[in-house]
């Protein structure tokens, strides 16, 4: 019999609103097609990861899934353990034979969203909103940043974090004043990639009738007329990818980026009326400039930094 | 001139009232559609009912007697000090910097090094609020909560920006080289040829904890220092009459409250994780409250409040891994134990009291 | 700094103090009456939790808003009968209360709107409104006093208003009053309340009651003023620091007005500067985060002296041993 | 039993009782604290209530007062049976109670204290207006003045019983019970009350005294039951019976009610005491220059109005003046100098030089009221090295300690597990002045050594302060009782407003005197108020002579 596959979420738990919820989206759009069944795990304590992991392997599941890069060090660990199985990562590269690594190209998707921006924006000033300052968070950041900035080079982009405890990913409430504090400075497009915080900036900023740009799952039906786009990290492709492939998925580092669609701005009938022409074409220019390398966007991992701001 | 046995305290009482505790839970299960007998069954073995199991059970309890104790003591002086989870944060970095300060050639010496810098940092960390408590008054209840917030800000600036590998998405220290791995339980147990918890993180640390119940216990009920934290607890004209220095008791209970708390990194960052992670005291400091306060501040009942909680963590986990009930069921359940044998147990004294006493009149005539 | 940023700052301090202070009060009340209370926490989580429900259900706030005082109120009475009927002990109580509330607000919302513990979002009238005082924008061209008015005192929702309604009410009651006279004996010497021939229970279990419903209100005010529904966890431990501001303000409500007002505009400005460029060096935006806190202790040090609480507070009152 | 039979204080008239208890009883977890009591008090009458500590006397009259429920009896309040759920029921009956632990809120002011649960309405001012020209009349009507707007702590405990008074009297109280009212007061201030209480008796107000005192009760009350192990053993009427049968009725023996001494002997001072002064942390002057010697085998009996300084003086002494506090002068300790700030001039300290403490407040400060006893023992001293074994203390050595103090002070119940807080005053007391007394130390300081305290318990304690001085120690008395002054002191020192007003020896002296000196009237004869220089200096020849 082929083995089911498993999916593991990270602590923020599969209803995070955000890419936990889009690595479920993708595992139920599996499910749909093929009405397969899958196993799928909730962390509740860094302890469990292993445990998980092994639990899962020891019963068999194939592929194996794992959302965030909190995996890696485990997974790392104990993958020789299981030759037989194969697992995935999301967001981090892990080197074993055994082990495909998932990685998105944030910074291109999110130079996407600063362009859409950059365009929209009256005021020249746009808002990002991070979660916990985490490398991860800054990869978005600069590629936001970097979007703007090339088409409003004199613009400006207010950044805020918006805790350095795990309640950070769940404060609708800091979200909201933290976008309101960066509208009252002028911000009137505000980036959120903050979980569950976020839904408290796209709030705010829907109450302030300025708009919002939404991340990893398409979340422009939040606020349909208030959200610019939604920076979308396809998690879900990814798993679905891995669970059709089983237990042919390849090893090794899996790039998902523009190209690859990995990455990437959501326009539907919500935001329809707000990406004019102009923006849309904006955009393909951008995407295909990144696609030849005319464009690099840079990415805050490699060095640390930002060259824009 | 007790009004009734001191077992029936002791024992009877906090048992009557679990099962209460457990009774409610039940409902609860039922109210959310699932099946109690189950929930029970699966919790009771993924905790306890394999050498598996008991090592992730033994591994929560080991991080929960830390904390417990970092309360008891200091609780003892009456000082409330809600700052374990800063604390154990700081513990843990002053682990990580010892673990890769030098290529250790063996866990032996490694280990205690590691301890005194857990026990430095947690130390350290309670000194300040202690200090400001003695000298200037400034109610240790808010300086605590406040170094709970800044000790998250400083993990999270230190393991960012100067603990995390180049390149790694992972807000996390290098792993801890080979010399720095604690041995586990089930090397332990494997060593003597016994096939035990494979794969668990309880590690020795388990040990530590159990000999800094005694230690702690011998501290309070046996040495001059304790009598006189207990003293200064009771009363501080009092103490000041006998001679005590109240300056001197708080710092130094403070100071011993944190170190306790710090020494749960040994468990959580170096036996287990092998490098230091953000999130890597998941609360276990707020835990050690209700831990100490359940097992009435003293070493054996903040042992078996541990164990307790320990049991409720991993069965709880398994609960939430392996069936659709959602893992804040047991935060439920965690609440529903602390509420009736820590805050509700006169409800079931108060009866209990009573039938004994009658039955100590019938006794005598 | 110019004026419109000291405006926009003040007003965000306004908000975020806002369920600060109530729960402020809320806690005030209790331990006024020797019922210490660490439960605020999780009495606001509790009802920011069936304030969204009921309000996104009924699509009324108000209706959400009594849902809100019902379920801090509910989980009160819980605290009273531990530490009043049942002499337990306070403290723990209340980190039970803590829990239980974190636990049941997920596990209800999954069992309800299957959000994994988020309720729908609350949309137009299922909010509350920002209310516009009267010749706000006729005045805002005032110097001055235009701007304070319009940008800082108008536009706030009714449940801002009503907390700050609340400080001189609770001066008031606390002062003025017959009730108000006896819940500060009672939190002082509980002996003498008794021996005058007044209930010690029935009091503390009035004090109790009275911090479910400010609770109520700072959980509503989170769930359906600031944000539009629940998100777990969302109090992000504002519980711990009202109780913090509580004791900062030696128990006293004009002080506490002070205290959280204090947190909050603290936390408006590290909001507002998130990484200080002090042109040597750029505050990460760690600090920055936890500058609130770190300020806390230093003015708690630095100013305020020792905070004695009211002498029976956290003892249950005990006749008979 | 028997006791209850022998109905003594039964007036001619028929008149019902203002009170009457039958066969109450009461029993606290295993003690059975009140045993089928009996008990008649018509009106108009002065009752009084004695018997050792821990008999049960507070417990009885808190019943009677709704503080406590009763498990069985009955109460009539003028021959009506009434059942006292709580005190609202007894204020509503008249009764009104001075605890012997008053029942007042520290930081309110005095009309607050008196309007709470007494308030007329839902507002406090017109309530306060009320109460204030009440308290006006009640204040001239009784001579008992006390400034409305001052809060508790600031008042002295005399003051605070005042409080407790006119408490009872705004109620319209016309049955007081007072539990052991003079236990705080000074002679004068006894006295005053005793006035008060005539006066409303003449109003045909009943009351109820507890006391220790045989001399009280025999001045004013017109019958005395008697209390022993929960029962009521013998109500007889006052004039019918002698301090001796009373004390015999209470503690089932002979007691011998004067204490016997010897003259004493004194040899060299052992306490040097030269221009002692204390300003407290509000900046009041607390002690004035205190100046004074103490020679080995003698005891100087300190007199004085409570608040005058002696409880500052006790605590700077004992090592332990209050947060905040600065002192200046000089103490010398056997010939040495003892330091009054920094590190060394703590409690332990003056303990290693000889320096035993009985402190004014045992409960507060004497001792940890949750501690067993056996603890207690040790409590101020469980440094001392016999106390340590190795890293550990030697608990096994206190243990032994504490039973052989038990035993040699005949503390009751005689069980040094017991909590201390489970002890009657009385007998927390004396494992107080056992502790300090068995370390032998050169010099004790006792405060109010037998406030609260049965005559056993007097007799004994007094008897172990003489005995100490017989050895050739040296004892500072502190005491409001001026007849426990007058019966043990070898010299009396009268401290006023922190100043020693004059030393006098009490053959050579009278209570009337020392009233005055007391009240700070200085004498003009050849005793000049102290400016720090003890008059007897001059005629102490081997005493160094200090550059000044
Ligand atoms: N609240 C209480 N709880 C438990 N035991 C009590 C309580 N009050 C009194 N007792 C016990 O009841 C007995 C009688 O106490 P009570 O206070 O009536 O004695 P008393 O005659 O007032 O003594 P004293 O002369 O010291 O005031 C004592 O053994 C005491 O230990
Ligand atoms: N809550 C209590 N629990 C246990 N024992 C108590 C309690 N309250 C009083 N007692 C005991 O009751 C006895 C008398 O009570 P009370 O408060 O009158 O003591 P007391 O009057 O101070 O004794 P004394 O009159 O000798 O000073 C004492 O032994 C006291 O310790
Ligand atoms: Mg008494
Ligand atoms: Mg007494």
């Amino acid at each position: 019999a082929l083995a089911d596959p498993a999916l593991i979420f990270d602590l923020g738990g599969k209803f995070d609103k955000s890419f936990n919820e889009a690595a479920f989206n993708g595992a139920t759009r599996w499910v749909e097609e093929t009405g397969g069944s899958y196993k799928e795990l909730e962390m509740q304590s860094e302890a469990q990861r292993e445990q998980a992991l092994r639990r899962l392997a020891e019963t068999g599941a194939n592929p194996i899934v794992m959302t965030g890069f909190a995996f890696g060090d485990v997974l790392n660990k104990i993958a020789p353990d299981y030759p037989d199985t194969k697992f995935a990562i999301i967001d981090m590269v892990v080197d074993q034979p055994n082990v495909q690594s998932v990685v998105f190209t944030e910074e291109q998707g999110s130079y996407l969203a600063g362009v859409m921006a950059g365009m929209a924006s009256e005021t020249g000033v746009a808002g990002f909103i991070g979660g916990m300052d985490i490398p991860l968070i800054h990869k978005f950041e600069c590629g936001y940043a970097q979007g703007f900035k090339a088409t409003q080079p004199e613009g400006k982009v207010l950044i805020n974090y918006t805790g350095t405890t795990p309640a950070a990913w769940n404060d609708p409430v800091k979200g909201g004043e933290l976008a309101k504090a960066q509208i009252s400075q002028g911000a009137d497009v505000v980036y959120a990639a903050a979980g569950g915080t976020g839904i408290g900036v796209l709030q705010a900023v829907a109450d302030a009738g300025k708009l919002g740009v939404g991340v990893d799952s398409n979340q422009n039906h939040l606020h349909p007329g208030q959200m610019l786009t939604s920076m979308v990290k396809r998690v879900d492709n990814a798993v679905y990818d891995a669970f059709v492939a089983g237990t042919d998925m390849v090893p090794g580092v899996k790039i998902m980026d523009l190209a690859a669609d990995g990455v990437g701005v959501a326009i539907d009938e919500n935001n329809a009326d707000l990406v004019t022409a102009e923006m849309q074409a904006a955009v393909d220019e951008a995407k295909a400039k990144i696609a030849s390398g005319e464009i690099a966007v840079h990415d805050y991992m490699t060095d640390n930094a930002c060259p824009v701001e | 001139m007790d009004k009734m046995p001191k077992w029936a305290d002791v024992i009877l009482t906090p048992l009557i009232s679990l099962v209460l505790a457990m009774a409610i839970s039940a409902l609860v299960i039922l109210a959310i559609g699932e099946s109690p007998t189950e929930a029970l069954k699966t919790m009771v073995d993924g905790a306890l009912g394999s050498s598996y199991g008991w090592g992730f059970t033994l591994y929560y309890t080991t991080n929960f007697i830390f904390t417990g104790l970092a309360v008891a003591v200091a609780y003892h002086a009456s000082l409330f000090n809600i700052g374990g989870e800063g604390q154990a944060m700081l513990g843990g970095l002053g682990v990580a910097l010892v673990a890769l300060a030098l290529p250790w050639p063996h866990w032996g010496i490694a280990l205690p090094a590691a301890m005194i810098g857990a026990a430095l940092f947690g130390a350290l960390w309670a000194l300040i609020p202690a200090w400001l408590q003695a000298k200037r008054g400034s109610h240790i209840v808010i300086t605590t909560i406040m170094f709970n917030f800044i000790a998250a800000a400083l993990l999270n600036y230190v393991l960012v920006n100067i603990l995390r590998p180049v390149g790694s998405m992972d807000p996390a220290s290098a792993r801890f080289p080979e010399g720095a791995h604690l041995p586990s339980l089930a090397d332990m147990a494997a060593g003597l040829g016994i096939e035990w918890g494979k794969n668990t993180p309880v590690n020795i640390t388990f040990f530590i904890a159990m000999l800094a119940c005694v230690l702690v216990w011998l501290l309070i009920w046996r040495t001059r220092l304790g009598y006189e934290i207990r003293a200064f607890g009771r009363s501080e004209p009092a103490a000041r009459y006998a001679g005590i220095n109240p300056v001197r008791i708080i710092v130094i209970t403070m100071l011993i409250s944190g170190a306790l708390a710090g020494l749960m990194a040994i468990n959580n960052v170096m036996g287990e994780a092998e490098r230091l992670v953000l999130n890597a005291v998941e609360g276990a400091g707020f835990i050690g409250i209700a831990v100490a306060l359940m097992g009435r501040n003293h070493p054996f009942g903040v042992f078996l409040a541990a164990l307790l909680f320990g049991f409720l963590y991993q069965g709880g986990g398994e609960l939430a891994l392996w069936t659709s009930i959602p893992r804040e069921l047991i935060v439920v359940i965690q609440a529903l134990v602390i509420l009736f044998t820590g805050a509700l147990d006169n409800m079931v004294r108060m009866p209990l009291e009573r039938i004994f006493l009658s039955m100590r009149k019938l006794g005598n005539g | 700094m110019d004026f419109p940023t000291i405006i926009q700052i003040l007003d965000s301090a306004v908000r975020l103090m806002t369920p600060l202070l109530l729960a402020c009060l809320a806690g005030l009340y209790s331990e006024r009456s020797g019922v210490f209370d660490i439960g605020l926490e999780g009495k606001m989580l509790m009802a920011a939790f069936t304030s969204a429900s009921i309000a996104f259900v009924t699509g009324s706030p108000w209706l959400g808003l009594l849902a809100g005082i019902g379920g801090a109120m509910l989980l009160s009475l819980i605290h009273g009968l531990a530490s009043i009927t049942f002499r337990g002990n306070q403290l723990i109580s209340g980190v039970a209360i803590n829990f239980l509330a974190s636990g049941m607000t997920v596990l209800l919302g999954i069992k309800i709107f299957g959000l994994g513990g988020r309720t729908p979002a609350l949309t137009g009238g299922g909010r509350f409104g920002e209310i516009t005082l009267p010749f706000a924008e006729t005045l805002r061209d005032v110097p001055l006093l235009g701007p304070i008015y319009a940008d800082l005192i108008s536009g706030h929702t009714i449940l801002v208003y009503v907390a700050f309604l609340c400080v001189p009410l609770t001066w008031w009651v606390l002062f003025r009053t017959r009730f108000g006279l006896r819940l500060r004996a009672v939190g002082e010497n509980p002996a003498s309340v008794d021996t005058a021939g007044v209930s010690v229970t029935r009091l503390r279990f009035v004090a109790v009651i009275i911090a479910g419903v400010l609770c109520g209100l700072a959980g509503a005010y989170l769930a359906t003023g600031l944000s539009a529904g629940f998100v777990k966890e969302m109090t992000a431990g504002r519980g711990f620091i009202a109780l913090a501001a509580l004791i900062f303000a030696k128990w006293r409500p004009v002080s506490a007005l002070g205290a959280t007002f204090l947190f909050g505009l603290l936390e408006a400005i590290a909001n507002r500067y998130p990484n200080l460029d002090l042109g040597v060096i750029t505050i990460p935006s760690m600090f920055m985060n936890a500058l609130p806190y770190i300020l806390t202790v230093i003015i708690l040090a630095g100013f305020v002296g020792r905070a004695i609480p009211p002498r029976a507070g956290g003892e249950p009152y005990v006749k008979e041993r | 039993m028997a006791a209850a039979a022998k109905q003594g204080g039964r007036p001619e008239t028929a008149a019902p009782y203002a009170i009457e208890l039958k066969r109450i009883s009461k029993s606290f977890g295993p003690v059975q604290a009140n045993k089928d009591i009996d008990l008649r008090v018509p009106r108009g009458t002065i009752h009084g209530i004695i018997g050792e500590n821990g008999a049960g006397k507070s417990t009885l009259m808190s019943i009677l007062y709704g503080f406590y429920k009763p498990d069985a009896g009955q109460i009539l309040i003028d021959g009506q049976p009434i059942t006292i759920a709580d005190s609202q029921t007894a204020i509503r009956a008249g009764i009104g109670m001075v605890f012997q632990h008053f029942k007042l809120v520290q930081n309110f002011t005095v009309l607050e204290n008196i309007i709470l649960g007494a308030e007329d309405g839902a507002l406090l001012r017109p309530s306060l207006s009320k109460a204030r020209d009440v308290l006006k009349q009640l204040a001239q009507e009784y001579q008992l003045n006390v400034d409305p707007d001052e809060t508790i702590d600031e008042l002295s405990v005399g003051h605070q019983q005042r409080v407790e008074i006119l408490k009872a009297l705004y109620r319209q109280a016309d049955i007081l019970i007072l539990d052991e009212p003079t236990g705080v007061l000074t002679p004068a201030e006894a006295d005053h009350l005793f006035r008060i209480l005539e006066g409303l008796k003449a109003e045909g107000k009943t009351i109820i005294l507890i006391t220790h005192k045989l001399r009280e009760i025999m001045d004013i009350t017109d019958n005395v039951s008697v209390m022993r192990r929960g029962q009521m053993v013998a109500s007889v009427k006052t004039a019918e019976t002698s301090p001796e049968e009373l004390a015999e009725l209470m503690v089932g023996r002979k007691v011998i009610l004067n204490v016997e001494k010897a003259p004493a002997a004194p040899q060299a001072p052992v306490l040097e005491v030269r221009d002692l002064k204390l300003v407290d942390d509000e900046g009041v002057e607390r002690l004035r220059g205190i100046g004074f010697d103490i020679r080995a085998g003698e005891i100087l009996g300190i007199a004085g109005v409570s608040g005058n300084g002696q409880t500052q003086l006790l605590e700077l002494l004992g090592g332990y003046p209050e947060k905040g506090a600065t002192v200046s002068g000089s103490i010398r300790m056997n010939g040495q100098e003892l330091d009054l700030t920094g590190t060394r001039s703590d409690a332990r300290t003056r303990r290693e030089r000889g320096i035993g403490h009985v402190p004014e407040d045992r409960q507060v400060e004497g001792l940890i009221m949750d501690f067993a006893a056996w603890e207690n023992v040790a409590f101020g001293y469980h440094d001392q090295p016999e106390y340590q074994g190795g890293l550990l203390m030697d608990n096994a050595r206190i243990k032994a300690d504490a039973e052989k103090y038990f035993e040699d002070f005949d503390v009751r119940p005689r069980n040094t597990h017991l909590a201390a807080r489970n002890f009657s005053g009385g007998n927390q007391q004396k494992i107080v002045v056992a502790r300090e007394i068995e370390r032998n130390p050169d010099l004790l300081l006792i405060g109010q050594p037998t406030r609260g305290v049965d005559i056993g318990a007097i007799e004994f304690i007094h008897r172990r302060i003489v005995e100490l001085r017989d050895a050739g120690k040296a004892v500072l008395l502190v005491s409001v009782e001026l007849d426990e002054i007058l019966a043990l002191s070898d010299r009396i020192a009268v401290m006023f407003d922190g100043r020693i007003m004059g030393e006098r020896l009490p053959a050579e002296t009278t209570t009337g005197e020392l009233g005055l000196l007391m009240a700070g009237v200085t004498d003009t004869e050849n005793h000049p108020a102290s400016d720090g220089i003890p008059p007897e200096q001059n005629h102490v020849e081997d005493l160094p002579k200090e550059p000044r």
